[in-house]
């Protein structure tokens, strides 16, 4: 292995940390939004079966 | 939907490949158990795209022999619904049986008895005509066809050896023409058929469709127009609002033709 | 309901709630515990640390390709929607997945290789395969009939899968063949429990993301049959 | 009786496809000149070195190859949709997986002459000299070629019928062929360095299998991508 690793890297190992948890809250937010959204269309749409 | 009214389950049963039963529940069944007699049998066939439905269960039965005209405003579905019955799309919901053939599952069983005349030509430009109708023919599985004697009867022998890519519209719809002859399919499905043919060809293409109907083939033809088919067709159904009724007299005046032009049999809409 | 058609479904059953708490909780306890029990190690220092969210993301990424790929054969076989949707969504949070295990290869290959990349087997083939993926998504956007996206993209779906492992092969004999550097060497068995806690985790939140990712494209599909059941009602009534 | 029927079908179409693509010289000119002109721009990347051109030849002729090939793809289905072609295709009774070998023999035959010139081009621009064991370099480049037009062909059935075509067909091609593309430039290049290593044979096992395999696969998942 080149240059020696002991001590150093702690940057890197923080920055995969923080792209992680970003990525995932960002999925998160993302999946649990569309979820409502389809829910709430889905809603909108049945009622209007009901109308016809 | 939820109320109580007619609510029609229309299933089809396949036991051990002995044929399909169907098993019809519901009120008022009319629909007539699953026959090989029938041409074309279109159960409920809907179809959408993207959110917008075209047709929203249609109900029609062609018998063997019988000739029957589909009129209907612009977009309401008609070329859909032909498009559904030759295989090249597939419903959204309903079956549709061709000479008991399933469209969804036995497609190439379809596709031997139909006879699809499109709107567009669907030839090859850089091909002759003659190789054009060779290809064909090899397609359709009958290379020894008399292709001369179809590029005759359509009136293209002067120019059996020249691309297609200089034809007119009409000769081109002359050449397609000329392949459904080499087909000789069980049911026709026209689109349209007299969209740029003059005088002899629409003549041409009456000949044609009689012929068939002698030899016991049925045909849906989709028109504009029904002065054009006169005295070819059995009977006349609309499409409207994505499903078949039987055209009011008004219907066939708003069409521009008259209705002494054809038969109206008693009680036409799409169930027979 | 009307039409006897075996691509008609309800709303579906939502996730249980419980699962995604489940999900974060053991998330957030098993990155924890793992960092904070793992000692520094001889080698590669604090570095190794990467390995608690590196590997487990390839390894989820790579169980969604392989739902994707069931999902697709189910599709073919039986032609229902719904397998559809789930090979979906199972691509879409596989693709997030094996686009993180890249990144986290290069956080982790600059300082040990000295190189962000490297054209090792494994980077290859994780990257081969996001690029498959990228075209899946993209094919999925770029067809609008749903019976006709399904059946692309179940096509391009399983071809994809069974690349996978000729990729693999083939740049693994690229490198041998060229005497590229070796391996990263096997892990230690000390930070083994921490790991498989982190990929334990990370596929519970996969299952939970897939399904409320399926969860909403049924509910799309869902209010596009109930507008359909609204449009076809009172058909030959 | 339905295969001799198929293998009919299939002749014909190969026979159509040629023709028409033979009628319109373009077609054909345009693909190879681009093949050519990638070779160039090749050349002008790697630059006036001798050396730096010859080690890189195997590597730019297979880039060039599968850029002027993805062309190809596209314009045979394109054939098929100008006047609704596709349509009457499809409508012909019979085994779909026939249209699909139809359109790869003809797409073998139409990239395997671009190969003849586009090779002939780079032996000359590249400096290669043609070594003793160029019977083999053909065979992996006929197998090579395999590989590309069976995904390619498989491929174009979809993107030349959707939305951006242009992008999709490259987007969706190009990762799947990195096996065959690796396989056919080591083994070309270790060939034309009297392949010292011994590895070209390992190669060649390498785009068999990639050749079977993706021949098997796409031959069966055709069917569910011409039609609807």
């Amino acid at each position: 292995m080149p240059s020696g690793m002991a001590g150093g890297g702690v940057g890197y190992v923080v920055a995969s940390y923080v792209i992680t948890w970003v990525v995932l809250g960002a999925m998160l937010m993302r999946t649990v939004s569309s979820v409502r959204r389809a829910r709430a269309e889905y809603d909108q749409a049945a009622k209007g079966e009901f109308r016809t | 939907m939820v109320s109580g009214k007619a609510v029609h389950f229309i299933g089809v049963l396949r036991l051990e490949n002995k044929g399909a039963i169907a098993l019809i529940s519901g009120v008022s069944t009319s629909a007539p158990l699953l026959s090989p007699d029938l041409a074309l049998d279109a159960r409920g066939v809907a179809r959408r795209f993207g959110a917008r439905w075209v047709l929203r269960g249609v109900q029609l039965q062609v018998r063997a022999g019988e000739m029957v005209g589909l009129l209907g405003h612009n977009g309401c579905g008609k070329s859909t619904f032909m498009r559904i019955v030759a295989t090249l799309l597939k419903a959204s919901a309903g079956d549709c049986f061709v000479y008991g053939s399933d469209v969804k599952t036995a497609g190439d069983d379809v596709r031997h008895h139909v006879g699809f005349f499109s709107h567009v030509p669907g030839l090859y430009d850089d091909l002759s005509a003659r190789e054009n109708l060779a290809f064909a023919a090899t397609m359709l599985g009958f290379p020894s066809a008399d292709i001369d004697a179809a590029l005759e009867r359509v009136g293209l022998t002067h120019v059996t050896h020249e691309r297609v890519r200089g034809f007119s519209a009409g000769m081109q719809r002359r050449l397609s023409l000329a392949r459904l002859i080499l087909q000789r399919s069980r049911l026709l499905l026209l689109d349209e058929p007299y969209n740029n043919l003059d005088v002899a060809g629409i003549a041409l293409m009456n000949a044609f469709i009689r012929e068939l109907n002698a030899a016991g083939g049925a045909a849906l033809v989709v028109l504009h127009d029904l002065v054009p088919a006169a005295g070819v067709l059995d009977r006349t159904v609309i499409i409207r609002d994505g499903r078949v009724h039987a055209p009011t007299p008004d219907d066939l005046a708003h069409d521009g033709a008259s209705p002494q032009a054809i038969t109206l049999p008693a009680g036409a809409a799409g169930i027979s | 309901m009307f039409p006897a058609h075996p691509n008609q479904f309800g709303p579906p059953k939502p996730a249980p709630a419980w699962l995604g708490w489940l999900a974060f909780l053991f998330f957030v306890f098993a990155q924890v515990f793992s960092v904070v029990t793992s000692p520094a190690d001889a080698m590669m220092g604090h570095l190794q640390k990467n390995m608690y969210v590196h590997v487990p993301a390839a390894w989820v990424a790579f169980g969604a390709f392989g739902v994707v790929l069931v999902a697709s054969l189910y599709f073919l076989w039986r032609d229902d929607e719904r397998a559809d949707l789930l090979a979906a969504s199972s691509a879409e949070v596989g693709s997030l997945f094996c686009g993180l295990t890249l990144v986290l290869g290069m956080l982790w290959g600059r300082p040990t290789w000295g190189v962000w990349w490297s054209w090792d087997a494994r980077l290859t083939t994780t990257l081969v395969l996001f690029l498959i993926f990228v075209g899946y998504l993209a094919l999925r956007s770029f067809v609008e009939d749903p019976h006709r996206r399904g059946q692309w993209s179940a096509a391009v779906g399983i071809l994809g899968a069974i690349n996978v492992p000729i990729v693999w092969m083939s740049v693994q004999w690229w490198r041998t063949l060229h005497q590229i550097q070796s391996n990263p060497r096997g892990l230690s068995p000390v930070y083994l429990r921490g790991l498989l806690l982190n990929v334990a985790a990370f596929t519970l939140l996969t299952i939970w993301f897939i399904w409320r990712r399926y969860e909403a494209a049924r509910y799309e599909r869902a209010a596009e049959h109930a507008a359909q059941a609204a449009a076809l009602g009172g058909y030959n009534a | 009786m339905a295969f001799s029927d198929d293998v009919r079908r299939i002749r014909a179409i190969v026979w159509k496809d040629l023709t028409t693509e033979r009628r319109s010289k373009a077609g054909f000119n345009s693909v190879a000149s681009l093949g050519v002109t990638i070779l160039v721009l090749f050349g002008l990347a790697l630059g006036p070195d001798g050396k730096a051109l010859h080690d890189a030849a195997a590597g730019a002729l297979w880039l060039a190859i599968l850029f002027a090939g993805v062309l190809a793809f596209n314009r045979s289905y394109q054939v098929e949709l100008d006047g609704g072609a596709l349509e009457a295709l499809l409508l012909y009774p019979g085994a779909r997986w026939a249209i699909f070998a139809g359109k790869l023999i003809a797409n073998l035959i139409f990239v395997t002459l671009m190969l003849v010139i586009v090779v002939a081009v780079g032996i000359v621009l590249f400096s290669v000299d043609v070594p003793a064991t160029w019977p083999r370099i053909v065979l992996i480049m006929m197998l090579g070629v395999v590989g590309i037009v069976s995904l390619g062909t498989f491929y174009a059935a979809m993107s030349s019928r959707s939305r951006a075509r242009e992008v999709l067909l490259p987007l969706l091609l190009y990762p799947m062929l990195i096996p065959v593309l690796l396989a056919a430039m080591s083994a070309t290049k270790a060939l034309l360095f009297g392949d010292v290593m011994n590895e070209a044979g390992a190669w060649m096992q390498m785009l068999v299998i990639f050749d079977v395999i993706f021949l098997v696969a796409t031959f069966l998942a055709f069917e569910y991508v011409i039609e609807v």
